[in-house]
């Protein structure tokens, strides 16, 4: 686990995955399911792409155009989730929109994504840091009908 | 408890206000309402405490008027029971609301021998539109007639009903005539031939409970100046399903997600996409404000109280000899004349009294084919008058005679 | 004597309001303006002290609404010096007033192969619209070329023309560039070809002298809420005899004069037949406070200061080595990026200081065709701001690298 | 010359020319000038039709549907000015519209007119008063042409 207290860290953790982001660049691929996840309020413009085996999510990939906060929340999130079952993966969406929206959730669970826990403090940045969220939330909601 | 002293006391326009030297009796709500004082001061703090503008910016500020913006759509919703909040469209008033509907979802949707049916009570709002839809889709507007009362009877909507009809539009309490129409009935008969229903609800919504999940409309529009709101600001709801399927009327900043030199343009869901431009934003907010207090007094309430008003009103007037009453039996404004006196020198007559009431063809020129007479008075209530006031206004009802009065006082 | 100081007095939102912590540096004077006490003080009085109707019924407090409502008319003909007060139609804003034009306007009066002028930066509201516009009717939309820095010019407007062109629509200050096109010259060339020129306003008629005689101008689209006057209020004006010879785009209560059951319909004259239903009372009447506030400044005073803030605020930007500017010779907003971040990660920086710029497209959305950045930070000045607010401006730019600050601070 | 001060007097001109319009009723003749002035704001709609025979005013009609105001002022109107001359015509006009608009006019010309010397207390009522002497002037410019 991270330390929730030192900003310089939680700061690096967001740099490094907007300049190296993970599981960047979609695939030619008709098994992944598919959402276009456009901002109707900032310039955030987001493809994103998931592979589900069964009841896991096998693969996590995205491309766009989008900000700091954007990209490295979808970023970790694409590493959180990936390999994970859907039960898995909704507990942590759940306690990360806990965390965004300033209710209780447990730090452990979100790893990384922690860096994202002064949000609300920007409240206009609540879109950015829950895009690539909302996709895969989108996605995995598809993934059932 | 209904006190409506306490509830005067909530209007500037009721405590000082005078016309000829008489405090003001306003009577002429149909055309627009007086604004409570938390209405006033929820538009005067956007303007002075956090003026920026909504969607846009990235910035607190922008945010604050985004979350005060979007909060003003859910307050709409629940004041008309909508399914979800992105069927609540800020328009500028129920004229837009009702050009947007015939223009985005009429017009492209009609087509040639397709049939609108409207009634000669519609509101001028609720009348231009289709005919002019009528005429750019070669569909025809025809006329559901109305009981002898002057009523919108389920009867007479099914008889007007042929294979051909695709949209009913009508107002669900009627601007001169004032009776209710039973727009479930409507719906639920409409609905089984697949026609969409299209709701007038400039002098329903500020008096009743709407409740459009109930009533299943598919498109309701409405004023918030008549509801104790600004001016300049409305409401256009529809269904979602059918938004979706609906042109906006207003193109431009805000409206569309994407598009590049070539045309190629991605409007965004509603009900982002009818919003194209900076909205009324002090007008979205004012409008909830008005909704918030006049859901705290109670729309049950608010409609029972004026319908003591009115029958106390019409009981009266009915022991007038000189004075003919076109709706004794209606719910929403009083229709009459003074007899042998031509309704604007009566207006004029009961204005030198402080009393405000509407002569003319209140915009439903069509009704005189109907009522038979070209134009008539028109006496509307809300929530703040008293029977006090109607006391007065019988007074002058008795005057009438002596109109010339009003030029020699 | 132009005195930023007591000029800020006016403003409460520049006495008092914080975002972050910070004292407003309000700088995105391009979406909306702030509003001074005398405008708030214009709504608030209509709202609460004679909030009735206008152009309607027949009482003393109706015609008090109709002659504030008028005169308010009267205020923007002086601002924009229109021959006549009937060319100043009211909207709910640019947007309402550019779709106005080009469906009531170039809709019913180009046919298939003519062609509409515009330029790459326009805003989407003066974009859009034409692009239906042309779907509608088999007009093309074409592109005047700016020059290299991304300026209209006489030159390249005479390049565009052909026989064809009946159109030319086109913003006097573009919103992200900020240059100001030839008008004048632009139409005296139109109109020795009959073409008719459209002018969205929104960006100049706030920040300098607006002659639509001198400039001839057809027609000319702008807002009131970014120029110290409410928010769904703007101004259509276009000359009389085209707007005799224009279809109103709502039709309704107001709006026509006659009619009958078989629809036959007598439009009234301008600007009535474009004003159906109730309009934005207490918004006419705040919009005609703005511009009698921003004359008794003098507009000549307002432009030259707001000049000397833009060249005082580009000179320290093009010190800095970390920030871009794309158009430091323009007079408009100043369009820029922190080299490495992204917009509105630099926005969010901005706002943790108290500073709102806004970041993205800025609704000018087929721009980056020309720019060949997606994105940028707009900085937008109007005749309040200060040096003062500027240094604190370009101090966080020199901070540009460190954009997370903000979400760590 | 009438009493300026007696009410019951001035109402009674009007009601007289309310109920019974001098020069009420079209007439199918292609020497008359017409217009329809009808208020965009109120009922009042008549149509006007003037003959000029030269510089004078030979006769005047009008008909529609129109208050009493309206009605009697116009009656009363088309009394004053028939078989003057277009300056004699323009100069009793100018006198009503400055009485109708409360500035100095002569109220000896005026005769019956001066009835509606109140009109500015029902600002209102000024378009009643002055639809029938507008249509008057818009024939007169006409005439002009
Ligand atoms: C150049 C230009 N045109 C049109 C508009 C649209 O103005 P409104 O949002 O007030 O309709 C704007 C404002 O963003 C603008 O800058
Ligand atoms: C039944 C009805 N429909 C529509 C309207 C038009 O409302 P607005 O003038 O607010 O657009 C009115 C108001 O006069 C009305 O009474």
């Amino acid at each position: 686990m991270h330390s929730l207290n030192d900003p310089q860290l939680l700061r690096e953790i967001i740099m490094d995955h907007y300049e190296h982001p993970r599981n960047r660049g979609l695939v030619d691929d008709d098994s992944y399911l598919k959402i276009n996840m456009n901002s109707q309020t900032c310039i955030d413009n987001l493809d994103i792409q998931v592979k589900f085996d069964g009841d896991k999510i096998e693969d996590v990939r995205y491309d766009g155009e989008a900000c700091a906060i954007c990209t490295s929340s979808t970023s970790i999130m694409s590493e959180l989730v990936k390999g994970k079952t859907k039960q898995e993966a909704q507990k942590i969406i759940d306690n990360y929109m806990n965390m965004i929206y300033e209710k209780d959730y447990d730090p452990e669970i979100l790893e990384e994504a922690i860096a994202f826990q002064n949000t609300y403090k920007q409240a206009n940045r609540i879109k950015c840091a829950t895009l690539g969220w909302n996709g895969l939330v989108a996605l995995m909601k598809e993934s059932e009908e | 408890m209904f006190d409506v002293n306490q509830i005067r006391k909530d209007f500037p326009m009721l405590n000082g206000k005078k016309m000829q030297g008489h405090p003001l009796i306003y009577l002429d709500n149909g055309a627009t309402t007086l604004k409570p004082q938390v209405v006033i001061e929820s538009v005067c703090d956007y303007l002075t405490n956090y003026s920026g503008n909504a969607h846009r910016g990235d910035y607190d500020l922008s945010h604050e008027v985004d979350e005060h913006y979007e909060q003003s759509r859910e307050i709409v919703r629940q004041f008309i029971n909508a399914k979800r909040k992105e069927e609540i469209v800020f328009t500028s008033g129920s004229t837009d609301s009702l050009n947007m509907i015939a223009y985005g979802y009429g017009l492209t949707h009609l087509k040639a021998n397709d049939e609108i049916l409207i009634t000669v009570a519609e509101h001028a709002s609720n009348t231009l539109p289709w005919f002019d839809v009528a005429r750019l889709t070669g569909a025809t507007v025809h006329y559901i007639n109305l009981d002898e009362t002057g009523r919108l009877t389920l009867e007479n909507v099914q008889k007007a009903v042929t294979e051909k009809t695709k949209i009913i539009a009508v107002a669900e309490v009627t601007n001169v005539l004032g009776y209710q129409a039973p727009m479930k009935d409507i719906c639920q008969f409409a609905h089984e031939r697949g026609i969409v229903v299209v709701v007038d609800g400039a002098q329903s919504v500020p008096h009743q409970v709407t409740d459009v999940q109930d009533t299943d409309i598919d498109f309701l529009a409405f004023s918030g100046h008549k509801m104790c709101g600004p001016t300049g600001i409305g409401v256009m709801y529809g269904k979602y399903d059918l938004l979706k399927d609906m042109k906006p009327t207003r193109l431009g900043g805000g409206a569309n997600s994407r598009y590049n030199s070539c045309g190629v343009v991605t409007l965004k869901d509603p009900p982002y996409r009818f919003e194209a431009g900076t909205p009324h934003i002090e007008g979205a907010i004012g409008l909830a404000t008005a909704m918030q207090y006049l859901m705290k007094i109670g729309m049950n309430d608010i409609h029972e109280y004026e319908q003591e008003l009115r029958q106390y009103c019409i009981q009266k007037m009915l022991q007038l000899d000189n004075v003919q009453v076109y709706n004794p039996h209606s719910m929403g404004a009083i229709a009459f004349n003074i007899k042998g006196v031509f309704s604007q020198d009566a207006a004029s007559l009961f204005n030198s009294y402080g009393i405000a009431i509407r002569a003319g063809q209140h915009c439903a020129k069509i009704l005189d084919e109907f009522l038979k007479v070209s134009t008539t008075l028109r006496a509307s209530f809300y929530f703040y008058n008293t029977k006090e006031e109607i006391d007065a206004f019988i007074e002058v009802c008795k005057k009438g005679d002596d109109f010339l009065d009003a030029f020699f006082k």
